[in-house]
């Protein structure tokens, strides 16, 4: 692999920091260095080495821009410049002071199905989950990564933590009130809930 | 349709009542694809649009005849397919066969002013129809948000004054299920038995056990005070996770204590 | 108001274009005019003019990025580009959902005929309008309800929404594609179904 991504270096160099940029950028999380490799498929899946240089390509792009690369724990992320605060601030001010139903809806997803992924999640008809979603929910510290199903792309399952049974009174998962009288309508596994034939998808 | 006739091979399907045993050839249609294809159509419209364009005839110039004997025989085998068939197809047939009716009959009141408007509608319809069945693909052909553009979504300054989050009641977690769950019970193709809480607490416990250590003894997930029914737990939640696939166990030899880790991707994932 | 950006105009234009950039992008929402002006204090409010020839600078700044500069439902947005959407649909493990010719059918109708009644879109495609695709189309609030026709029975009339030009990337409903032209059936030429007289043709 080594060698390939090494031969073609110059072709591939720009095209790899546009595509790490995109990422980044779509993501809003922080990415691993291998998360970002496996972008590309097997046989065009960069090195270690060309990914660390893209990163530092843009890095130097972002100097005069409002952005900025960092390395966080465990990978890296692009966000806005703290001198951008004061000005951004007006946006979130706009922002609804209630959560929204869909995010209501995911939080209790996670709960009760927890450890559960995201698709999970989105297989339960009618709730599509935004990474912002998420990202307010973990911003809240409600939910957490708690690791990654083996399956094709690694989804990262998520769980409630500590604080959301605090914040909610809660003195273990148990205590969650009991399911209401529905017959359970949610397989766990497999989740077989899209029906493709459905013809109002 | 109501008879069946009494063959050594049943029919096919019964066209006029007369049963079919082969597919008519002008169909063009291997059989297994039949069904899907009948699926296809977003109405009689659509049907009658397809067997026009199928054969690139001009819209403004039909030939009824055939046209009608092709949609009746569509819509024979959509009956003995047992296809769901809306009673538009139905309303559809009986117009065509209307038309053609007017059409065969000796044109000696050349002022009737009904038969044009019959005709002439229906094909204004099939245009409007036609127009819009090719909206609707460039409509799709727009690149489209979160499948071929993105939104960027990436993280404020820290300390970003900001107002304090909303608060949210557990009420409003559990209705918010609630109606999820009843829209969710529509599409369920199986029912599950709910399986009790606390093995998806135990599960998420050894998640998050692991994600700080490599792996971990089957015996070190327990704890003495939780007993027998603590075993049983533990046990049903490693076997949950296993088959999830997203914990191995592994036992160096027989008799040997089982450790337990993370599921490592596996070549296999790696290809697809 | 204007004065004071005018005479400013070479301190503030790259500032200003930072800001704009950084508001796009942390908001990852479409963006107007009017909001992006409002991020300043009114003494520093930038004129129209001068937010324009920013948001002018930042498509050039995109050209070769991955990022591009949209108008959009009468506003701007940053987006990921097309092209890089291969590689985005890694980051997450769903696949785009696939709309079904039906919903698109309606949703065309909608769009190119507002406001219209489920009975016009019905007497179109010739087929009934389920309950069931109207709720998909209100939940991803593609479409709402404007107003009812004064006929019985009261029916609600249909117009689509500004989160539906946002979801296709239009600036206005005028920027949707053209309708293919009809074959004008000619006035004193009524189209005419032909009799074969053999009907073995």
């Amino acid at each position: 692999m080594s060698t390939v991504s090494k031969s073609f270096n110059h072709v591939t160099t720009p095209l790899l920091k546009q595509v790490i940029e995109a990422a980044l950028l779509a993501s809003g999380e922080t990415l691993t260095i291998e998360q970002l490799q496996a972008l590309y498929s097997d046989e065009q899946r960069p090195h270690r080495t060309d990914v660390n240089a893209a990163l530092a390509a843009l890095r130097t792009d972002y100097a005069n821009r409002s952005i900025e690369l960092i390395a966080v724990a465990g990978g890296y992320r692009i966000q806005i410049r703290q001198e951008f605060a004061p000005f951004i601030a007006q946006l979130w001010e706009e922002k609804p002071v209630r959560y929204s139903r869909a995010l209501l809806e995911t939080l209790a997803l996670i709960a009760y199905r927890q450890p559960i992924t995201r698709s999970d999640i989105e297989a339960v008809r009618g709730v599509t989950v935004t990474t912002q979603m998420i990202k307010t929910l973990m911003e809240r510290d409600w939910i957490h990564v708690v690791g990654q199903r083996e399956t094709p792309g690694r989804p990262s399952l998520y769980a409630t933590t500590k604080t959301f049974l605090e914040y909610f009174g809660l003195s273990s998962l148990d205590a969650l009130p009991p399911l209401p009288q529905l017959s359970e309508p949610l397989a766990n596994n497999p989740p077989v809930f899209i029906d493709e034939t459905d013809p109002n998808l | 349709m109501t008879t069946v006739a009494a063959e050594q091979t049943p029919p096919f399907a019964m066209v006029h009542g007369q049963p079919l045993h082969e597919l008519p050839m002008d169909l063009y249609i291997p059989p297994d694809a039949l069904e899907i294809i009948l699926e296809t159509f977003e109405g009689p419209l659509d049907l009658l649009l397809y067997l026009i364009r199928r054969q690139h005839l001009d819209i403004l110039a039909i030939p009824l005849t055939e046209i009608t004997r092709q949609y009746l025989v569509y819509i024979e085998l959509m009956q003995a397919l047992k296809l769901e068939l809306a009673a538009e197809y139905l309303v559809m047939a009986a117009l065509l066969c209307e038309i053609k009716s007017r059409l065969l009959l000796p044109n000696d009141n050349p002022v009737d002013s009904d038969e044009p408007d019959l005709q002439a509608t229906l094909i204004q319809r099939l245009l409007e129809y036609e127009q819009i069945k090719q909206a609707a693909v460039a409509l799709d052909q727009l690149p489209q948000l979160g499948r071929d553009v993105f939104a960027v979504c990436i993280a404020p300054p820290m300390y970003l004054p900001r107002r304090p989050p909303p608060p949210v009641a557990l009420t409003d977690v559990l209705n918010a299920l609630q109606q999820v769950l009843k829209r969710a019970q529509q599409f369920t193709a199986h029912q599950v038995i709910q399986e009790p809480l606390s093995q998806r607490d135990r599960m998420t416990v050894i998640m998050a056990h692991l994600q700080t250590i490599n792996s971990v003894s089957f015996y070190d997930l327990l704890t003495l005070h939780e007993g027998r029914a603590g075993v049983v737990i533990t046990l049903l939640a490693v076997l949950e996770l296993m088959r999830a696939a997203l914990l191995d166990c592994i036992q160096a030899e027989p008799f040997a204590p089982l450790q337990i880790r993370l599921c490592q991707p596996s070549a296999n994932h790696l290809i697809m």
